[in-house]
């Protein structure tokens, strides 16, 4: 196969591997399974978030309510299950909070695809909003007795194996659940026309319109599988943290979209891949899981995470612009 | 005497501390008959917490019992209040020039000091180990992790400290993250020790999936009704705090005395648990209201 | 007869409309607690409160106008209160320190348009998307900031410090003179100079600014290194209002100022927003904010309210406007 | 007539004050092809969109095969056959050539899975009608002008169709290609398709349609059949008066050298380009398309930094690669694509001209005179005729002809000394094209330098002195445009 060295993917592989060889020269222990299954489980929740952020941009759109989408539903699904249904298993758990998740997301489905408002701030309005019902009318205490089906889930492991200093390393069984929903979205783009519409109003809503694709109907759909995905992402959340916290999750929005946006996904919409996706969730995983590793002092971390940002933005960015003015 | 309106303003509303506080706010109200309520900005920022204060003040208070986020920021709208003729009682901000009194529940290194202690006990006085503070920004919690780095390298130098200050951005995610990478970074720490109320929930969920819950000491400050299900399985060892309702009616019942005129001595007695015998140096006074709490006592503290 | 078209036409616009609903919130405020929202005391602490993270509003307004957005406003302000305070502890002398405080404010001033100078190089230069750009270089910069001081606050100026947050002019509080001349100023700028009408052209359609022969990398440095400075000239009003500067001040401010600008009718997508527009939309929330506080509502359902606001507005604004949406 | 396809009838449509259409009248039977002619503004292009349910007419009937339709939406168009060229193409210029071809056929045969295999297959078969050449798997935002309008077409002739309607669809074509699409309307009305054909070309309109609808300000003025006009008639009925071509008046033997090219070279798209341009003389650079035309004219404006060469203006050497040192040089650039490349679509007339006169503009402090700038923009409206009621409206609700005389403004308003014009009558009716080409005269007796890149031969011959024919990026011949005649010149590209 040949390389293609001005894709994002690439450039973000090379800064993956870079890091990685990094760390393993400032502690050879670095590349050892533990390592892995600890930065695989950091990504269950930020790789469902980036790709529901991921689907979003490439309809053309930018969501910021996805954490506060999650919040709210794990926090209320917490709530009404131990209120009232603390006998549904795990698998009933997680439907709930998707379906939770799903009507939050019609909500901004219902603004943008039907009133059709701007998806920035529709979402920076309803981000607040379910945040702000929330803590006024539901409540603010955190949950830490989570319901059965929940905790059970909390529990479930793909992977277990013993470390040579009898410590355990494990896979979480949420990890799954993530390789699922990847696999599902990758066939909604690439193997429906569904899929195919939410590219071509990513690339042109005009024309979409013009040769008679349902653009409301389209995003609408986007909206309510992106609140899905969310709903699902905040339950596993809590169940994997075993607190429902309403304060947690709210402010990841934006590095999550700068992870989808490193893996070449465009904020102007209609292009994006799901393997740049899941590099860019990687990079971001890995540096922010790995600055004690390489010995670098807490003072200096943020620095180092802001300049790897823009490393990994900087360099596809930097190709790009140095291959238009080749074209031109 | 007719009834005072006293608003405590504390750090961020919401969380599980500072409605405990409210509590002990609410209590005072009833028992007294003053209009004393609790406010609290939405987001964790000294900015939210000087315009809520400012708006106080317009409001026309008597007193302000004040929880700063971060005290030098507050300085300048205090010195207004008192200006203003309110009374300012302040917590957890022993270097407060603008302020009545400054009551602490205890001193902060102390505090620090007492959690070593039990660590270091648990370690058997030896080994490496690791702290944790919610932001490097904040000043309490890095006088406790001070404290207790002094008292180790006095009283147990074959323990050895190993990291720099991880920062967990008061969110536990974050302190499990950080525990995870120390544990693997330095794979033979024995000792953790949180500050912010969620770092040893964090520490203590990364301490039982590796199932290290018996080879490591994790102490912090926290709340049982947080750290409750890890004090269970022995993830974590021992929490200490103070418990925030009597703090929020001590404040309130120091402003009162205030307003009244009634002197303020070192050794009185605030007739609250840890509070009934008081330090008092300059404007700050110190109680000894720290609680420690592990897997026997929890059941005791229920919030 | 006459009165219903004057009105029409003043709803027609976003930024009449805008109007409307801060006076509404101002008149609902007044009469739920008169004695409290009207007194002198009130109006002067929230004109105390706002000019700080409106002039960042300010700041986020002209890089919206260009289709881009600048995240890193709050960490460029406290970096550069930090480098201010800095100046303000070493170099203090005797006096009250009018001289030091002027060096202070221009350096920060200066290390604030080299932030936004960075942030400009990274955008224009190298092409990268502005809101990575900005989360990237926010975060070094707030880490910069930590650096500094080891997280702690910087405190102990000299008096004259205070002028600037905590004083009056005539009876008008300075940090509200300071967002008056800024406002005016970048308002001015906006509509009047050839930079206003070239960045609002470049927010519409970048290539067509490029086939226009619009000098689009110049443009944006500038527009990055203004409001690096406005951002600077926001953090000495904090430090100010604060007497102090740390690495943490006010970051509930990002997310607000983009609220704001997007309040106040600018298209975070480029091509149009009004100064004036801004101003409406700080006004409305410091109405609602601090009425609420006299009526001490949950800071929460603040929260609740700001999103239906903001999304009302938006409602209002397609529903009149109703072509198809750009 | 008993069963139309399809019959309009008392059509109006306004925009906000603006009557774009009013009450026109309108059938249009199975297997006939019917030309819509009328001046730049009057109304052609929001009569498909209304036809095909893009736009809602404020009154008036649309019958479909003699059944009356309610409100019509795309999908229900695109249900009862009637296929649309958008005069902008609207194409997804982030999915391949296959998907835009075969999208709309898809979508009308509501399929649900994503079938690749046979959405290539359907692509190239539908390439293989028109006869081009296109890869299949690129981005469509990576193509040329000319090859997004092909792919524009051929999504239209992808799927059955009754009616297809055509928005200037030869704009962007070469003779060679605007051939190919005559014999495929020949062959649609032969299996009994009827076409809606609009186009400025009036001699490709009168070759392939049997009747012809003129509009002048939304009203029809004319019907008929096609034999009944001929171009200076339908010219005539169009724009209310006689319009002549006159070739242009002949350069000074004099003129002095305005600009020098030497060796300008960019690997892969121009090789090793020399040309002298003299004062008041227009040149017109042609060629096929993909020859370079639009590389070299961006090279000349440095939008393309070359790999070597020399620009000199007036003996001073010009900055290559970077455009702002070529406008300040005084060269101007007024480009293909005006969509994207030429207007800010949502911003207001006036600032699209005014943009030009920015920095040349007095100002004191930097505080521009903005009344004076904006009237000064309003003249160049009224001397270029912009047809507009309110200068402060969006540029995008202009009509395209009217759109490319802002851009034209815009530049013109600058007063450069070198002006490139790419395609500047692409989309320009007859009477505005005249103009233009008086306009590009009158340039060249004040004795700038024009450039005009252009396959419109008679515009060609009509405009310029000299002609540059560009093949796969070199110049092949320059000749003298006097010497040669319509015919000779296609010959010359064409071989
Ligand atoms: N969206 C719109 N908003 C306002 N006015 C519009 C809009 N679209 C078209 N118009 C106006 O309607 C009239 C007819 O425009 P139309 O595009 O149908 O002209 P046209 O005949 O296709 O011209 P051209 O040959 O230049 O393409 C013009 O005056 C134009 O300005
Ligand atoms: N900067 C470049 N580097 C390499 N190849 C280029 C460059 N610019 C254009 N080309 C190639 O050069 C050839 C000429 O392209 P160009 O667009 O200039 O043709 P044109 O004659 O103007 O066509 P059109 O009729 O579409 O305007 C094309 O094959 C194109 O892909
Ligand atoms: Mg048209
Ligand atoms: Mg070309």
């Amino acid at each position: 196969m040949k390389i293609d060295w001005t894709r994002n993917e690439t450039l973000v592989a090379l800064v993956i591997l870079g890091f990685c060889a990094a760390a393993a020269m400032s502690d050879p222990g670095f590349l050892s399974l533990a390592t892995l299954t600890d930065l695989l489980r950091g990504g269950i929740v930020l790789g469902i978030f980036a790709v529901a952020a991921l689907i979003v941009l490439i309809s053309g759109g930018i969501d910021v309510s996805f954490t506060a989408v999650a919040a709210f539903t794990m926090y209320v699904t917490a709530m009404i299950l131990n209120a009232a249904l603390p006998w549904l298993p795990w698998w009933a758990a997680l439907a709930f909070g998707m379906a939770v998740g799903a009507a939050l997301g019609a909500f901004n489905g219902v603004l943008i695809a039907f009133f059709g408002l701007p998806t920035l701030i529709v979402t920076l309005g309803t981000m607040s909003i379910f945040r702000g019902t929330m803590l006024t009318f539901i409540g603010q205490k955190q949950i830490t007795t989570l319901p059965p089906g929940m905790r059970d889930f909390g529990r479930m492991m793909l992977l277990r194996g013993e470390n040579s200093d009898g410590s355990f390393y494990s896979l979480h069984g949420a990890f799954a659940v993530t390789v699922l929903v990847v696999v599902l979205t990758w066939a909604i783009l690439h193997r429906t026309m569904l899929g195919r519409q939410i590219f071509a109003i990513g690339g042109s809503e005009e024309s979409a319109r013009r040769i008679g694709i349902n653009v409301s109907r389209v995003q609408f759909f986007v909206y309510i599988y992106v609140g899905a995905l969310a709903g699902l992402a905040g339950i596993i959340h809590a169940s994997m943290a075993r607190v429902a916290n309403p304060f947690d999750l709210v402010g990841l929005e934006l590095s999550v979209i700068a992870a989808v946006v490193l893996g070449g996904a465009r904020l102007a919409g209609g292009h994006g891949t799901l393997t740049g996706t899941i590099l860019g969730v990687a990079l971001i995983v890995l540096v922010r899981n790995s600055l004690i590793v390489l010995g670098i002092p807490s003072t200096w971390q943020s620095v180092t995470i802001g300049c790897l940002i823009l490393l990994g933005t900087g360099l596809p960015a930097w190709q790009a612009k140095r291959a238009a003015a080749r074209a031109a | 005497q007719d009834s005072k309106k006293i608003a405590t303003v504390v750090k961020i509303a919401g969380i599980q501390w500072f409605n405990r506080m409210e509590e002990g706010v609410k209590q005072y109200a009833t028992d007294t008959g003053n209009d004393a309520f609790q406010v609290g900005p939405a987001q964790a920022d000294p900015q939210q917490q000087a315009a809520l204060i400012e708006d106080m003040i317009a409001q026309g208070v008597n007193a302000l019992a004040v929880v700063p986020m971060s005290p030098e920021a507050l300085e300048p709208v205090l010195k207004r209040a008192m200006d203003a003729g309110i009374t300012v009682i302040t917590h957890e901000a022993a270097s407060q020039q603008n302020t009545n009194y400054d009551i602490e529940a205890f001193v902060n290194e102390d505090f620090g000091a007492n959690l070593m202690e039990q660590m270091a006990t648990c370690m058997g006085g030896e080994g490496e180990y690791a702290v944790f503070v919610g932001s490097l920004t904040s000043q309490t919690h890095n006088q406790w992790v001070d404290g207790a780095i002094a008292y180790q390298k006095e009283k147990y130098p074959k323990m050895t400290l190993v990291g720099d200050k991880n920062e967990t951005f008061d969110d536990q995610q974050k302190a499990y993250e950080k525990a995870q990478e120390v544990l693997r970074a330095f794979p033979n720490v024995k000792g953790l020790q949180g500050s912010a109320s969620t770092d040893v929930a964090g520490i203590g969920l990364a301490v039982e999936e590796k199932g290290l819950g018996d080879k490591t000491c994790v102490f912090g400050t926290s709340l049982p009704s947080i750290a409750g299900q890890y004090l269970d399985t022995g993830a974590v060892d021992g929490i200490g705090f103070w418990d925030p309702s009597v703090a929020g009616y001590a404040m309130n019942k120091l402003a009162t005395m205030v307003m009244n005129g009634e002197a303020v001595t070192d050794g009185m007695d605030l007739g609250l648990e840890g509070y009934n015998k008081v330090k008092l140096d300059g404007k700050v006074i110190y109680g000894q209201a720290w609680v420690n709490v592990n897997k026997a006592n929890m059941a005791d503290y229920p919030f | 007869m006459n009165e219903v078209p004057m009105l029409t036409r003043f709803t027609a616009s976003t930024e009449g409309r805008l109007a409307l609903i801060a006076l509404a919130v101002f008149l609902v405020m007044a009469l739920l607690s008169p004695d409290k929202f009207l007194s002198v005391q009130n109006l002067t602490s929230m004109a105390f409160q706002f000019p700080e993270f409106a002039i960042l509003a300010l700041a986020m307004t002209i890089t919206m106008l260009t289709g881009g957005i600048d995240l890193s406003v709050v960490g460029i302000a406290n970096m550069t209160a930090i480098v201010a305070a800095l100046i303000l502890t070493k170099l203090t002398g005797s006096g009250d320190g009018w001289a030091v405080l002027a060096l202070a404010l221009s350096v920060s001033v200066a290390v604030g348009v080299v932030a936004g100078l960075f942030n400009g190089i990274l955008i224009a230069t190298l092409g990268l998307p502005p809101i990575l750009a900005t989360l990237g270089s926010g975060l070094i910069f707030t880490g910069i900031a930590i650096a500094m001081t080891g997280g702690s606050a910087v405190m102990g100026f000299p008096p004259a410090t205070a002028w600037i947050g905590n004083s009056t002019v005539l009876g008008i509080p300075t940090p509200l003179i300071v967002f008056a001349l800024l406002a005016l100023g970048i308002s001015l700028l906006l509509t009047r100079t050839g930079f206003g009408i070239k960045l609002r052209m470049f927010g519409a359609n970048p290539l067509a600014a490029r086939y226009a022969a619009i000098d689009i990398d110049a443009m944006l440095l500038r527009v990055y290194m203004l409001s690096g400075a406005l951002a600077a000239i926001s953090g000495m009003v904090v430090m100010s209002r604060a007497n102090s500067a740390k690495a943490d001040y006010g970051s509930s401010y990002l997310l607000l100022a983009v609220l704001i600008a997007v309040l106040g009718g600018v298209n975070p997508y480029g091509g149009y927003g009004r100064v004036i527009g801004v101003v409406l939309a700080v006004l409305s929330m410091q109405f609602l904010s601090s009425g609420m506080n006299m009526l001490q509502v949950s800071n929460f359902a603040r929260e609740l309210i700001w999103g239906t606001l903001l999304i009302l507005v938006m409602i209002m604004n397609t529903w009149r406007a109703k072509p198809r949406k750009a | 007539m008993p069963d139309a396809l399809v019959t309009l009838d008392g059509v109006t449509k306004t925009y906000s004050g603006i009557t774009a259409l009013d009450g026109v009248s309108l059938s249009i039977a199975a297997g006939e092809a019917v030309c819509l002619a009328g001046e730049n503004g009057s109304g052609k292009s929001t009569l498909i969109k209304i036809l095909a349910g893009v736009e809602q007419p404020d009154r008036g009937r649309i019958a479909f095969a003699g059944v009356t339709q309610g409100p019509l939406n795309p999908r229900l168009s695109a249900a009862a056959g009637i296929k649309v060229i958008f005069q902008d193409f609207s194409l997804f210029p982030n999915l391949s050539v296959a998907e835009n071809i075969a999208f709309s056929a898809e979508i009308g045969a509501g399929a649900r899975l994503y079938r690749k295999a046979r959405i290539r297959d359907l692509a190239t078969r539908t390439l293989a009608r028109i006869g081009v050449d296109i890869p299949l798997d690129v981005a469509v935002e990576t193509l040329s002008v000319a090859h997004k309008q092909l792919v524009a077409i051929c999504r239209a002739l992808a799927t059955e169709a009754r009616l297809i309607i055509m928005d200037e669809p030869t704009t962007a074509l070469t003779e060679r290609e605007v051939r190919v699409l005559l014999g495929i309307i020949r062959r649609l009305k032969a299996d009994g398709v009827a076409v809606l054909f609009v186009s400025h070309k009036l001699a490709e309109v009168l070759e392939v349609c049997e009747h012809v609808v003129v509009l002048r300000n939304g009203e029809k003025v004319a019907e008929g059949p096609a034999t009944d006009f001929d171009a200076a008639s339908l010219t005539r009925h169009m724009t209310g008066r006689d319009v002549a071509a006159s070739p242009p008046a002949p350069l000074p033997a004099n003129a002095p050298v305005l600009m020098q090219v030497e060796n300008l070279h960019k690997d892969g798209a121009c090789t090793d380009i020399s040309f002298t341009l003299h004062a008041g003389e227009v040149l017109g650079i042609s060629g096929l398309l993909g020859s370079g035309r639009t590389a070299l004219a961006k090279a000349l404006f440095g939008l393309v930094a070359p790999d070597r060469g020399s620009i000199t203006l007036n003996g001073k050497p010009v900055p290559t690669g970077n455009p702002l040192a070529a406008a300040e040089a005084g060269i101007g650039y007024v480009p293909e694509d005006r969509l994207t490349e030429g207007l800010f679509l949502t911003q207001s007339i006036l600032q699209n001209i005014a943009i030009g006169r920015l920095d040349a503009h007095g100002s004191t402090a930097g505080i521009l005179d903005l009344p004076a700038l904006m009237s000064e923009a309003r003249d160049w409206l009224k001397r270029l005729s912009v047809k507009t009621t309110t200068p402060d409206a969006p540029v995008r609700s202009l009509s395209g002809g009217n759109q490319q005389r802002v851009v034209l403004a815009r530049w013109m308003a600058r007063s450069p000394r070198v002006l490139i014009l790419n395609g500047p009558s692409v989309g320009v009716d007859v009477g505005s094209k005249s103009e233009i080409h008086g306009i590009i005269a009158g340039l060249a007796a004040q004795g700038l330098g024009v450039i005009v890149i252009s396959d419109d031969l008679p515009e060609v011959l009509a405009t310029c002195h000299r002609v540059l024919v560009m093949k796969s990026g070199r110049i092949t011949e320059d000749f003298d445009a006097r010497a040669v005649t319509e015919t000779e010149l296609a010959h010359r590209l064409a071989s």
